[in-house]
């Protein structure tokens, strides 16, 4: 059993709450910018996807690291940057395909979702539970 | 030719034996570098062109036998007629014709080329009887000047590899290891750690792989007893290596010399593959379960690899740049393995112990500094050159019964131990015992044993300036204490040199030194202001009179002196005019000359060749 | 798990770990300007020194580089005592004789009370304080473009031979990671520019800040087996088209059982 | 100035292919054209698999060597403790004055290089001058500037 992020898009509105969430969770100030989480628009009107980091099991962002700051945490099953490591040299923001690894110009660090300590508070926030995170066997 | 056990060695010493005997007579012409820098080689050379014109009874080219260092290189180029030990000074190659046909055909001793003793005029025909050697106690530098340093049978005639058979049959590594730890055997390179101890924590590091390493950097300027051993006795060196990678369980050793030594390479190569081809190195040596390869490394010239990360580094071909060492290098040393790192004349040591036991050593010298030491006594003292005393012996003896006393009997001023990381004692400490802890004590430091003496026209601010410039330019770089630390000390001292200088910036340099000593990362840092902070103990006199007085009592900081020529004295030789890069200098011949201050820049040519001490300093 | 005794304080720690990083974790001010995680602790800017003891050593202290010093069980660690605050000021004043006009330091000293040199002012000052932080990040990544050039005071920070150097790939570690920003770069239209070498950036700079070089996108997908059209992303439209197609087989076909 | 390089295969033979050689080959190299040309850094750096800003930073922490070429005659000045107090500071103000160049320069014509060598280990013939590894002791005033006569 594993817990994933569960993603229907068709209930998702582009309302960006799980941006809010996410930004005020980690960066304390809000600002919708430096969320690891956003909402893309699917091409047609009205389809949204929030795009988060599926923490992939063959990860890019992993293997483009070449100082090892990003490491697998066992407990919340989340792929975290170690920002004392991190050199900034942005490898893994290029080589995310999915866009994932964001650099945040503030704060001058590289950021992606650490599932918050294996309990997504975006999820909580969705209000038409378009995403949620739940255990799923896999 | 392979020895495959330790009985064929005994039958070959034998062997070797009788025939280092059977030339009675014996011509020894030494061709350390100070010699051959003095014309050895030309000597050698006229040996060999002289006999091949003239027949001698029982003599032949064969027995003309180059060695190494005798130690007294001043008194160059040396030869000893064995066996009657006549001692030779200053030869040219115009007289060997001579030599040979008085001194080798006719045993009579000619006394033109003998020493005269500096102390009162008179001359000495036998080599044991020279001052310069009879004060010594010669074990490092046992061979010096006996064998020739490149035959390999010369060596094993006066028991070379003795030792190490002895070893390979009788012992185990442990009880090597206990044996030099009995003999209180201390590292001779500078610390003063001991070699047991250290052996004892290398063979405890459980790995596969150990190092052995020579030291044979001899950075400090003023020191050459590493470079004589090298070049004089190799494989006393390469023996003290294999008995201790014996003991430590390594396969591979190093030795990393000096670049300024190319002679000290050549030599070491020879005895390597001589060991190679009569299998002292390389797998089951002497038929025992030991293997041991020895490769070369050479320094590149840069002081701090003298310090034993930085060594490390710089044997593995990167820059030569010391890490924190609190975990040490006899844990993890080279390529991270456990590594024993030795001075060239600790090594020399071990064969000798082994041979003759560790209460034999501890009887040398004083407690818990067992042994003896070897020193280059150089700078202002009559004979300079390569000595070796027991520890504990006093500086007084060394500097005045070994060496003479001052040149031109001037007065004393003081004497520099242990190179850039030492100081400077001056009259009142003439009698320390020379061991370890007393020299530590004194502010000073052993080192790898330089000695340098000053007489009263040594500027001691001058001599502080000197070894931080040194410093600084030998410094990597990678600390900040040391890095600008050092080079504001120096800035500092040549402020005073120009007269600049206040007493604040005393105690400023007193506080800065304190804050490097504490601060920089490795011992070059660590010692560095040693020898500012002796001078300031010692000869805070002439500080001052640098500062107060703008006076440099010795005559030597330019900006502090005028040079003056006494028309009394002068008798108009044109010597110093001719001297005088700068054109300051004019007059006519059998005129007093005058020198113009404008034009002067105070380099002191002209008193350098002043024959009748016409120009003075003020 | 061991337990030493930082200002009094005990302590918990895990044993091997250097002390810098335990200080750093209670929240102790301890300066450090040739620190980074990324690379093995240095040692050369001396500013973190401590001062350590133990009961067993009957007072005989020892002032080590908290960077570079294992912490072991029953350590007695001083972090401000007179002797270490003069020995950073020494250190502070050093520094500044060499970098007068460096904002980063000139802050710092002030910190402990140096507002100006007291030593002599280097001929020809610059920002670098030769921490090595570049030269040693650059080969941690495994480019060692720059390195340490000449030794002693004449130390510099220099790519080989002074030209452009032909192991760079342009990915700003060093200059990102200066403490002091000396390492200067222009990144502008599509060129950066650093170390004297011109590199093409895959990447618009206007439309997003996400930007490496072409060089580093090669050497990664070489070395580090990332397919080539991760990083073929010359625009921010086709990135997000990539990403949400990707996204959604991802999202859709792993991750939900249907 | 450009030179054969003929000579660099023979140089890297004589020492294993790793790291470890670098300082021994710059050595050999140093030896053989008395400084380290350019394309002989780039081509040690590809021969050992060392990277070309570890090879740069070696060959200019070392004093051995040089990155600019010498003269014919390389005249080193041991300034080593025991020649400083016997005066080599004089001897060698006198041979740059002679020479009109200061240490670590060559002259115009390229005959001559002087370098100052922080002891060569021959410090009972203080001072001592090395004129192209011809080791001249106890060096004066008088005799300084022969040393460097053509």
């Amino acid at each position: 059993m594993k817990s994933r992020f569960i993603v229907t898009p068709i209930l998702c509105t582009g309302c960006r709450t799980c941006e809010l969430a996410c930004s005020f969770t980690h960066a304390k100030d809000g600002k919708v910018g430096r969320s690891r989480i956003y909402p893309l628009n699917g091409g047609f009107k009205d389809l949204y996807v929030p795009v988060v980091c599926l923490q992939c099991e063959d990860p890019a962002c992993v293997k483009s690291c070449l100082v090892d700051a990003i490491y697998f945490n066992e407990n919340t099953g989340a792929y975290e940057i170690n920002t004392e490591i991190c050199v900034r040299c942005m490898a893994c923001v290029a080589a995310c395909p999915f866009g994932c690894s964001l650099f945040d110009t503030q704060q001058n660090l590289v950021i992606k979702c650490d599932l918050c300590g294996g309990d997504p508070v975006c999820a909580h926030f969705c209000p038409t539970k378009a995403l949620t995170y739940k255990s799923i066997a896999v | 030719m392979k020895i495959v056990s330790p009985k064929q060695l005994e039958q070959l010493a034998a062997e070797y034996k009788k025939t280092a005997d059977r030339h009675k007579k014996m011509v020894i012409v030494c061709c350390g570098t100070g010699c051959l820098a003095n014309g050895a080689q030309k000597i050698v050379d006229a040996f060999a062109e002289c006999l091949s014109r003239r027949k001698v009874k029982d003599f032949t080219v064969e027995a003309v036998k180059k060695t190494g260092c005798h130690g007294f290189c001043e008194q160059g180029p040396l030869v000893v007629i064995e066996p009657q030990g006549t001692f030779y000074t200053k030869v040219k190659p115009k007289d060997i014709e001579t030599i040979i046909e008085k001194s080798i055909e006719n045993d009579e001793v000619i006394e033109k080329f003998l020493f005269t003793n500096p102390k009162d005029g008179r001359k000495i025909e036998k080599y044991p009887d020279v001052p310069f050697f009879s004060h010594q106690h010669r074990i490092a530098l046992r061979n010096l000047g006996k064998i020739a340093p490149f035959d390999i049978r010369e060596y094993i005639a006066v028991d070379g590899y003795k030792a190490l058979a002895k070893v390979l049959t009788t012992m185990t590594p442990d009880q090597v290891i206990d044996e030099i730890t009995k003999s209180e055997l201390r590292g001779r390179g500078g610390g003063g750690f001991s070699a047991g101890k250290k052996w004892r924590t290398c063979r405890n590091v459980p790995s596969d792989v150990h190092y052995v390493i020579c030291n044979g950097d001899e950075g400090d300027p003023g020191a050459f007893m590493d470079r004589s051993i090298m070049e004089g006795d190799p494989h006393s060196v390469l023996e003290g290596m294999m008995i201790c990678a014996f003991a430590v369980g390594a396969k591979q050793g190093y030795i990393y010399v000096r670049d300024e030594y190319p002679l000290a390479v050549i030599h070491l190569q020879k005895a390597i593959a001589d060991c190679e081809e009569h299998g002292l190195l390389g797998d089951k040596i002497l038929g025992a379960d030991f293997s041991f390869s020895i490769r070369i490394a050479r320094g590149a010239g840069a002081f701090v690899c003298g310090e034993s990360s930085a060594l490390m580094r710089s044997v593995a071909g990167e820059v030569g740049e010391p890490r924190a060492k609190y975990i040490h290098s006899v844990i993890k040393g080279l390529y991270d393995q456990p590594t024993v790192l030795n001075n060239v004349e600790t090594f020399v040591n071990v064969p000798v112990i082994i041979n003759h036991g560790a209460d034999w050593f501890r009887k040398i010298g004083v407690p818990k500094n067992s042994g003896t030491k070897v020193f280059s006594l150089v700078g202002k003292v009559r004979n300079t050159g390569l000595i070796e005393v027991a520890m504990g012996t006093t500086m007084r003896e060394i500097i005045y019964d070994i060496g003479g006393g001052i040149i031109d009997g001037r007065p004393f001023k003081g004497v520099q131990t242990g190179g850039p990381s030492g100081g400077c004692l001056p009259e009142s400490k003439l009698d320390l015992p020379v061991d370890f802890d007393s020299l530590t004590e004194a502010g000073s430091m052993m080192g790898s044993g330089g000695m340098i003496v000053m007489d009263d026209k040594t500027c001691m601010v001058d001599v502080a300036r000197y070894f931080l410039q040194f410093l600084v330019s030998e410094s990597c770089g990678k600390c900040v204490p040391c890095r600008e630390g050092l080079y504001q000390l120096h800035k500092l001292t040549i402020k005073i040199c120009e007269g600049n200088g206040t007493e604040v910036d005393i105690e400023k340099m007193e506080k800065l030194s304190q804050q490097i000593v504490v601060g920089s990362l490795c011992g070059l840092g660590k010692s560095g202001p040693n020898p500012l902070l002796s001078t300031i103990k010692y000869y805070r006199d002439e500080y001052l009179a640098h500062i107060r007085d703008k006076k440099c009592p010795a005559g030597v900081c330019r900006n502090l002196i005028t040079y003056r020529v006494i028309p009394e004295l002068c008798t108009g030789c044109l010597a110093c005019i001719t001297a005088c890069a700068y054109h300051a200098i004019t007059g006519q011949k059998k005129e007093p000359h005058v020198i113009n201050q404008d034009l002067c820049e105070k380099c002191g040519a002209c008193v350098a060749v002043c024959k009748h001490d016409a120009i003075e300093v003020s | 798990m061991v337990t030493v005794t930082i200002n009094g304080k005990l302590v918990r720690a895990k044993e091997g770990e250097m002390l810098l990083a335990v200080l750093r974790r209670e929240k102790i001010d301890i300066p450090a300007l040739c620190h980074h995680e990324a690379v093995e602790p240095y040692g050369a800017c001396r500013l973190c020194m401590v001062e350590i003891t133990r009961k067993e050593w009957d007072g005989w202290k020892n002032m080590v580089t908290s960077c570079l010093y294992p912490v072991a069980d029953g350590l007695i660690i001083q972090t401000h005592t007179t002797d270490l605050i003069e020995l950073r000021k020494t250190i502070l004043d050093l520094y500044l004789a060499r970098c007068p006009n460096t904002p980063e330091i000139q802050d710092l000293a002030a910190q402990y009370g140096v507002m100006q040199t007291s030593y002599e002012q280097v001929a020809d000052p610059n920002d670098c304080i030769l921490c090595g932080l570049c030269t040693r990040i650059c080969d941690r990544m495994g480019f060692s473009a720059i390195s340490a050039v000449n030794r002693g005071h004449g130390r510099e920070i220099a790519p080989p031979l002074k030209n452009a150097p032909p192991d760079c790939v342009g990915c700003l570690a060093c200059a990102l990671n200066c403490p002091t920003n000396y390492i200067k770069y222009t990144d502008i239209g599509h060129t950066r520019e650093i170390w004297g070498r011109k590199f093409e950036l895959l990447r618009d700079a206007k439309t997003g800040q996400l930007t490496i070089t072409k060089e580093f996108a090669e050497y990664l997908s070489k070395h580090r087996v990332i397919p080539q059209d991760y990083f073929d992303l010359n625009d921010e439209s086709h990135r997000k088209e990539t990403a949400l197609s990707l996204g959604k087989i991802a999202i859709w076909s792993r991750e939900v059982p249907q | 100035m450009t030179h054969n390089f003929d000579k660099l295969p023979e140089i890297f033979a004589r020492h294993p292919q790793d790291p470890s050689s670098l300082i021994m080959v710059l050595q050999d190299i140093q030896r053989e054209y008395r400084y380290l040309p350019c394309e002989a850094l780039l081509q040690t750096a590809q021969v050992l698999d060392v990277k070309l800003s570890k090879v740069f930073s070696v060959a200019t922490f070392y004093n051995a060597f040089s990155l600019n070429p010498k003269g014919e005659k390389v005249v080193r000045i041991c300034v080593g403790t025991a020649c400083h107090i016997r005066g080599s500071a004089l001897i060698k103000e006198q041979i740059e004055h002679h020479l009109g160049i200061k240490a670590g320069q060559t002259t115009e014509d390229m005959k001559f290089s002087i370098e100052v060598v922080a002891c060569v280990g021959a410090c009972a013939m203080a001072p001592v001058v090395i004129v192209n590894d011809k080791y001249h002791g106890g060096v004066s005033v008088g005799n300084a500037t022969r040393l460097v006569k053509d």
